[in-house]
């Protein structure tokens, strides 16, 4: 299969994902395509960012050389803060993310499979350097967990199979799939499509998906 | 929106249930969210767990809600003071139950509760009578204790100063055990001498971000536990 | 026995207890007498005060009507501060306690036995309201612990003895205990005499001590 | 009296050994106390035990230190950098080991050992690769890893402001893991933009207390890593 020409940008698949977030939820976006979704939270929404190396309360980039080499995203990144910002040292960050305070983390994935799990963390090459960060502590403690994911690989592998090959992030962790292609529920029946994106088929997904799909749009 | 602002000490307490377990802030008066304890007699919510260091004085306060027979069990660190019998009363009449908890242990069990770590290791307590009915195990050759983490279905706590999204920043020693117990409670209500608008706070001074409060209530002129006392004050 | 006539007062043994303590140090005094330890330090020795509900830089009483009823120690009495304090929450005093960052606690006692047990927080007795606070905490965390209290009971009864009778607050860990008649070292050897009060002998002490007693004074 | 500061960097981290443990703080680079680190290559030492989230950019900083062989282990959650091969080639070459630890567990981890907790309870990575050589044990039905503490001899940190007490504040997202390591340190040594007497600070605003603090050394222009990496400089 080929990368599919039809779908959503990447823009517009952060776009998507940002319009189910609600008002007043604390939220962790994780590094990249994640990222973007800060730059479309609805203005009538009030969204506490959190990141992970200790503030919550982000803010969007900063202009060209007013931003602080210490005020960064997980992505290393400048970042700025938004009023009602507060900044603690990592064991209070990772208490509210293991303690179950955050409503939503969206992150990216290499393989996410139709029981849950969530592969996003080392591809298990053999020189491949073991990286994790906060990922594992993310799935193990936020209340709901999102990817957001182009729905295959740029060789046109699909991401979303019935079990994943990489290392776990996490076992049964992920409750939803925003991908270029659809919107993706995983339920106790498996994968689910709640949405499918202009233009594409249910059985244009279905194809790309390396696991049963059911349609569980609204009638 | 964010605006955790309610109206009032009895709006905010007003969901706390028969049988609920509620962590209460405070070492001695330091830090004691007399308003909100008072809204919860007059609500009347019974059958209680309280989690607390201390048992109260006086029949104020903490003291208060204990006399009000609201209180089936209290976790407590040092339920005595020289200022009332109603706990200890109770007590040796055996109609409330102690879990007595070294006051460190409490407080890494209360964080543990608010951090999601179900359980952690401690030497405090080994080889004493409050070793009864725990777990030992030697780390480094030394006996510690495994200790479980508590959470509360409620936390009322008090802060100097609160913004509308629930940041809060304390007064002295009132600190103590409300940074704490605001994590573990499932819903947490702070009363406030002061409430201000978003970016009022200095986000590097913020003791207690507000992810982990559900509920701030403007309370300008708080009570004291001693003066209350002092003067031979009964509530209700 | 009968109280001893001869010896310290409470002050005296105090102002003495305070004569060991380290310039630098961090130290954490316990309720009742040890708290008086603060008012005899020496002028040329800056010491930090720790109090458990969370205070280090603890300064002396607030002049009347000049204190905060929210600014306390353990023993609930109103207290000041002095340059360099700072405030922090409970898990992070017992961090500073149980982690062995504080030089030094001072405590009171009910008994002391011979292989350094401390009993100081219950009587055990059937209508006693059990109450432990940070008791058990110090004497496992605080790297030395002194006690300071009077060498006998109201009644005469030694308050150091060969086994705690009540219960323990923790095991094997007095250091040292001042009392009104001597300074006493524990080691494994037992109860060590390493000072007389003045006008006291050896023998007055051992009298008075339910416990073999070693005469270890300097030569 | 007490007054930790010491002249100088070097003066600093003297005292490290080789085969010592040592705790660097920073998130990337905020928090990095280059100048610290600087030292300690000058100093020498090595078969140290890094404690640090990361592995450097570039060829400065920890990167460096890697770079002149004196790191035989690292401990860490992220050892992955857009701007540096060192640790990668190092780590392919085998002449580096890698104990990889989530990041929360790792933050947690390091308080644990600066709190006296020997060991705790986590859900995080059970049922992953890195559960390999973990006790498992199960609360409310979920399965959790036994994790140690984390313990160093030397713990080098960066802060914004310290007093000569060694109470210390930080800037932003630099603060990171600096205060946890700060108290599971036997020495600590800080480097701070500024330093000023006892009182400048608010006893309600210092983030992490003078008691866990050794060495105070001014450093009030720190380089930034990524302008370092930018304009391609190397250590030494």
């Amino acid at each position: 299969m080929s990368p599919t020409a039809m779908g959503l940008t990447t823009r517009q698949m952060a776009r998507r994902a940002a319009q189910d977030i609600s008002d007043g939820s604390y939220v962790n976006l994780g590094i990249g395509l994640p990222e973007l979704i800060a730059l479309f939270i609805p203005d009538d929404r009030e969204i506490v960012l959190h990141i992970e190396n200790g503030l919550l309360g982000m803010g969007p980039s900063p202009e060209p050389g007013k931003g602080d080499p210490e005020l960064i995203n997980a992505g290393k990144k400048q970042v700025t803060t938004r009023p009602g910002a507060s900044y603690f040292h990592q064991a209070d960050s990772f208490a509210m993310i293991r303690g179950g305070h955050l409503d939503l983390s969206v992150l990216g994935a290499l393989e996410v499979a139709a029981n849950g799990d969530l592969a996003n963390w080392s591809t298990g090459g053999e020189h491949a350097i073991p990286a994790v960060g906060g990922a594992m502590d993310l799935v193990s403690g936020v209340k709901a967990v999102y990817v957001i994911s182009r729905h295959c690989t740029r060789d046109g592998t699909p991401k979303l199979v019935e079990r994943c090959s990489y290392p776990l992030t996490g076992a049964g962790v992920v409750d939803r799939v925003y991908t270029d292609l659809a919107v993706i529920d995983i339920t106790a029946k498996g994968f689910e499509v709640v949405e499918l994106s202009p233009g594409v088929s249910f059985d244009h997904v279905a194809a790309r998906t390396a696991a049963p799909l059911r349609d569980a749009r609204p009638a | 929106m964010i605006d955790k602002r309610v109206g009032s000490p009895g709006e905010a307490v007003a969901g706390i249930g028969d049988g609920d377990t509620v962590m209460i802030g405070g070492f001695g008066e330091a830090g004691s969210p007399i308003e909100l304890i008072h809204a919860l007699i007059d609500h009347g919510a019974a059958n209680l767990t309280v989690i607390s260091n201390n048992s109260g004085s006086g029949e104020i306060g903490l003291a208060a809600l204990i006399r009000a027979g609201q209180v089936a069990k209290i976790v407590c660190s040092f339920p005595r003071s020289t200022n009332s019998t109603v706990f200890p009363d109770l007590f040796n009449a055996g109609r409330i139950q102690l879990e007595l908890v070294p006051q460190g242990t409490l407080a890494e069990r209360i964080r543990a509760g608010g951090a999601g770590i179900p359980a952690f290791y401690t030497p405090t307590a080994a080889g004493t009578d409050l070793e009864a009915g725990k777990e030992r195990r030697e780390f480094d050759g030394r006996p510690c204790l495994l200790e479980h983490a508590l959470v509360a279905d409620w936390s009322l706590i008090k802060a100097r100063t609160a913004d509308s999204h629930g940041n809060l920043v304390y007064n002295k020693t009132a600190r103590n055990f409300s940074p704490l117990m605001a994590m573990a409670g499932r819903t947490t209500v702070v009363q406030a001498s002061a409430v201000v608008e978003p970016g009022c706070l200095d986000p590097e001074a913020v003791i207690t971000p507000g992810i982990f409060v559900d509920h701030v209530v403007h309370v300008p002129n708080p009570e004291h536990e001693s003066e209350l006392v002092a003067r031979g004050a009964r509530y209700p």
